[in-house]
């Protein structure tokens, strides 16, 4: 039997975050809620690699995964700014059109 | 090699870069940069070709550490010939670019960017899309191959939007939403395969036991890299952001980025116990749906360049069978089929889409229904058009053809007679709606008006015309290709 | 000594926090819940940053944590003006009978 | 393992979990963006559970802080300059019962054949911690994260300050603020905090970059908190951009990548690969990399939010 570690605890909540925004990411109609579930999926896999990072303590973590994490949050708010200044551009055409 | 200059494998990627910036801050001058770090970078291939060549594979040691600890550069046949590819059509798309995007062109009332600006945010986003297609071609690191993936999908999304038109905007969107997906689905498999092997080098993949959470990473990075690919059902975003791109963002995206995720999926292939052979029967299954719908909606689009767009799910669909066509030999001997439609589909989609590009512009639109009736001709792109098209179906001597045919007679030598067939139903379809556009080429008896021969040759229509020249004539030098594809021996010898 | 002080104050600066939270469910009106929520955190927050400080082992570390309260005190007290001035600008309605 | 620390992270990550699908099932987008925002929180107190103080720093300031900010500037711009207000009708019509079956039920079986799988992998298992601290000593810096991201990974970490360039680049593109939304409207509190905590962030953004060469911090976090600088800057008025700085703008964009990739390769040669810092100046060239990168990074997030180019407001765009 697996012993109860905070790196099990927080990784699966990480995939179930995952799950979540994969929902999110398939069904959301509105683009800005795409997004958002978008980015609940980065943050899961987020944790599943902070938890790999993971050790027993005295022992310190492997800093490897967290560098990975940080740079993985730098990609994602990038992709993100890009969404969001079509959504934005599109938006505004789209009134221009209506009216 | 001089110990002086830096090894030609971190050029091949920095150049481009160090191009995109200077085009990014000095935009007047961007064509200029662009054009000349084409040509560094194509130096640079060169060298790293001479340097294959001699030593079979080779590897860079970023910053001095080597794997697992540092991330490596790898180079071998197959990457020195997608490099090769890459720099062809980036020059080739240039030049294009340079024509499609001089004339001071009044944009339709849509939104549409003014061509100026078109201009200066082309180069650098070219460039940067070339910094990490190369990248990817020498990444040996799962980590880095997904940020390298996400340089792309980036500079992809933002040559889609290029026209700054509603529907480019909208297809541009729905790209990057998959594309993000899929990159993220890539990211959580990386973190399960740190979890059960700690470390992220193809290299360490080989020793790796399987184990569950091993499939599951596999799993999820075969979908992830399959959405990227448009590998069908997960196509839906490509038609529309590659039939509403301007003609030389289409010819990029259509002849490069969607190759980006295929070639990964070939290296994890060749680095691990990936893929089984159930996934390749998989493969192979979703491939021949993608024959078949990629057909089937070509065969009743109503715009040239959306029957281009679905030639791609289709040929994507053919490059899948490809892989899946040993079966349990798994891709030993597969893979080279797969290069070769890779190169073939990527020189004679480029010339397509700028010889549609070429077509639109002269014609004032390009529904397929109506070329017949129009009484100008622009008659180069035509002919290159129909010359990436024989490629494309697969005529002899033609590259396509070469690919076609590698496929079929490995097929045929495993006894898997099904692929054989599947591979007869693509060159039936990709002859029907090939021949829709290329009929109305050559009716005459519709024009009303007298029949303008052509406006003049120009600049833009030499870069189809010799890349559709290339699709056709590199089949015949299909032996040279594959003494250079065994280079450094990808998937150990050949059998 | 100083331990039992920093506990006596964190469990005080507890019940603010409570007392807050019970405001901002239970009170009618965006100005209300305002209020009860940046007084009562703001003395909540004092209180506990005042008994970590007590608690803390050196002096450095206590004047670090009274520099959160500092910086916490002020954003919290700017983000409180902000919305309710947007709240009234938007013309969300106050409670009946109260000015 | 202590037991109230266990309950301390089950209730955690139920938290977590809770609050993620909050933010998908609330109606209103200002309340998911709120709702957002409470789970990056959330989420990087789990990271600091975990003993990722540096994840959780960037997290917070960059995954949650920027990219709030950046889908507020957004969804004010959607609903016309107001953060209030009725949302644009949905693209499409409600979600049929059937689809949203389908995806629940492939999200829930992808989720708990994750779960599966992630259970029976390694805890604690094989990493490169001793490879790790086995270099570390020879890389500069004594932070193992800094020590990761700026010498064994840094091509990596080169890449990703491409993907930001990459992203302010397609911005800029795409953003051309025909019918730009005004700025959401500040007070002279506002005013009075803003020039009160320039300084301070300044000075705990310079802090972040330089404490991490030995502890949590760096270039990143760094460049997150200049980034609120620049944010709070553009909102209180004290700095508008203007068509004439656009050369330096986009030269400061461009900053972190150049000097990132010059040194990789000027570092080359005498037997050393890019990227490979020679001994003794790995401290001091990693610092220059973070310096310019920090200033890269914060420059190019408060773009991000600001939007499209500074233009010159007489030169009408022509469509």
């Amino acid at each position: 039997m697996t012993e109860m570690t905070p790196a099990m605890i927080h990784g699966l909540a990480g995939i179930a975050v995952f799950g979540i925004g994969l929902m999110g990411a398939l069904a959301a109609t509105d683009r800005l809620r795409r997004l958002v579930a978008l980015k609940l999926c980065a943050v899961g896999a987020g944790f599943v690699l902070v938890a790999a990072a993971w050790r027993t303590p005295p022992a310190a973590p492997d800093p490897v995964p967290h560098a990975l994490v940080i740079t993985g949050i730098v990609v994602m708010i990038s992709a993100a700014a890009v969404a969001l200044a079509i959504i934005r551009r599109l938006h505004s055409l789209e009134a221009e059109t209506d009216e | 090699m001089s110990d002086n200059l830096p090894d030609p494998m971190i050029l091949v990627i920095l150049l481009p870069l160090f191009g995109t910036v200077a085009a990014f801050v000095l935009p007047r001058a961007a064509p200029v940069i662009g054009l000349a770090t084409l040509a560094a970078m194509t130096a640079a291939v060169v060298a790293l070709g001479r340097a294959v060549a001699q030593a079979g594979a080779v590897s860079l040691p970023l910053a001095g550490w080597g794997a697992p600890l540092g991330i490596e550069l790898r180079a071998d046949g197959l990457a020195l010939a997608m490099l090769a590819l890459t720099a062809l059509i980036g020059i080739a798309v240039g030049f294009g670019a340079l024509g499609t995007f001089a004339r001071a062109r009044t944009s339709a009332g849509d939104g549409g960017q003014p061509t100026s600006r078109q201009r200066a945010f082309f180069w650098p986003l070219c460039l940067l899309l070339l910094t990490g297609m190369n990248g990817v071609y020498l990444g040996a690191d799962l980590f880095n191959l997904y940020v390298m993936i996400e340089v792309i999908s980036l500079a992809a999304v933002g040559l889609t939007v290029l026209g700054g038109t509603v529907t480019a905007l909208r297809a541009g969107l729905a790209y990057m939403y998959a594309s993000l997906l899929g990159a993220l689905m890539m990211l959580l498999g990386v973190g399960f395969i740190y979890l059960q092997a700690g470390r992220l080098d193809f290299e360490g993949l080989a020793g790796v036991q399987p184990t569950p959470a091993l499939s599951a990473a596999f799993a999820l990075i075969f979908v992830g890299l399959a959405l990227k690919a448009a590998l069908f059902p997960l196509h839906f975003w490509l038609p529309d952001a590659h039939a509403n791109a301007t003609a030389p963002a289409s010819a990029l995206l259509s002849a490069l980025v969607v190759k980006a995720g295929l070639y990964i999926l070939l290296r994890l292939a060749e680095a691990g116990p990936f893929p089984g052979e159930t996934l390749l029967k998989l493969m192979g299954i979703l491939g021949t749906g993608a024959v078949i719908w990629g057909g089937v909606q070509a065969l009743r689009a109503d715009r040239l360049k959306l029957m281009v767009a679905w030639s791609t799910v289709a040929q994507i669909g053919l490059i899948f069978i490809a892989l899946a066509r040993g079966g349990a030999d798994g891709l030993s001997d597969s893979w080279r089929a797969a290069t070769l439609l890779i190169l073939a589909h990527a020189l004679a989609k480029a010339a397509m889409f700028l010889a549609a590009g070429r077509i639109k512009e002269v014609i004032g639109h390009d529904r397929i229904r109506e070329f017949d009736r129009s009484p100008v001709r622009p008659t180069l792109a035509q002919f290159a058009f129909a010359l990436a098209a024989v490629s494309l179906i697969g005529l002899p001597p033609s590259l396509g053809f070469i690919g076609k045919w590698s496929l079929m007679d490995g097929a045929m030598r495993a006894g898997n007679w099904h692929w054989v067939a599947v591979t007869m139903i693509a060159t039936l379809l990709s002859v029907a709606y090939f021949s829709r556009a290329l009929t109305g080429f050559l009716r005459f008896d519709r024009v009303r008006a007298p029949v303008t021969e052509h406006r003049g040759w120009a600049l833009a229509d030499a870069p189809p015309f010799m890349l559709a020249l290339l699709a056709i004539g590199l089949g015949l030098a299909a032996a040279p290709i594959l003494v250079i594809l065994e280079f450094g021996q990808p998937f150990g010898v050949s059998p | 000594m100083l331990d039992m002080l920093g506990i006596v104050l964190m469990g005080l600066g507890t019940a603010f926090f409570v007392a807050g939270t019970v405001g901002l469910l239970r009170f009618p009106d965006v100005y209300c819940r305002l209020h009860a929520l940046t007084k009562a955190d703001g003395m909540g927050l004092a209180l506990i940053c005042l008994g970590a400080a007590c608690t803390a082992d050196a002096w450095g570390e206590a004047v670090r944590i009274l520099l959160i309260w500092v910086f916490v005190a002020l954003s919290g007290a700017t983000a409180g003006h902000l919305i309710a001035r947007h709240a009234r600008r938007a013309g969300t309605p106050m409670q009946e009978g109260r000015q | 393992m202590t037991e109230p620390l266990l309950v301390f992270d089950l209730l955690l990550a139920g938290v977590v979990v809770a609050v993620a699908a909050l933010t998908l099932l609330v109606r209103d987008a200002f309340a998911m963006i709120v709702a957002f925002v409470v789970f990056g929180i959330f989420v990087a107190i789990a990271f600091v559970r975990l003993a990722a103080p540096d994840v959780a720093l960037a997290e917070a300031a960059i995954g949650t802080g920027v990219t709030g900010a950046l889908m507020l500037r957004a969804l004010a711009h959607l609903r016309g300059g107001s953060l209030s207000g009725k949302d644009p009708a949905p693209l499409s019509g409600p979600t049929r019962a059937t689809t949203l079956g389908i995806d629940g039920t492939l999200a829930v079986c992808v989720t708990v054949a994750l779960g599966i799988a992630f259970f029976g992998a390694p805890q604690a298992g094989p990493g490169i911690e001793a490879e790790v601290a086995a270099a570390l000593p020879q890389s500069g810096v004594a932070h193992p994260v800094t020590a990761v991201l700026l010498n064994f990974r840094s091509y990596d970490t080169l890449m990703e300050i491409v993907v930001l360039l990459a992203a302010v680049i397609v911005v800029w593109q795409v953003d051309r603020g025909l019918s730009g939304a005004s700025d959401p409207l500040t007070g002279e509190v506002y005013q009075g905090f803003a020039r009160v905590i320039l300084p301070v962030a300044v000075t705990v953004g310079g802090y972040l970059l330089w404490i991490g060469a030995a502890a949590p911090g760096g270039a990143f976090q760094a460049g997150a908190v200049l980034a609120a600088v620049a944010v709070l800057v553009l909102l209180s008025r004290l700095y508008t951009p203007a068509a004439a700085h656009r050369h330096l703008i986009r030269a400061t964009f461009v900053a972190g990548t150049v000097v990132f990739a010059a040194v990789a390769l000027g570092v080359a040669g005498a037997g050393r690969t890019a990227f490979e810092y020679p001994p003794g100046h790995a401290k001091s060239l990693i610092l220059l990399i973070e310096s310019a990168l920090t200033i890269s990074i914060a420059v190019t997030l408060g773009a991000l939010f600001h939007g499209r180019e500074p233009a010159s407001p007489l030169r009408k765009e022509t469509r």
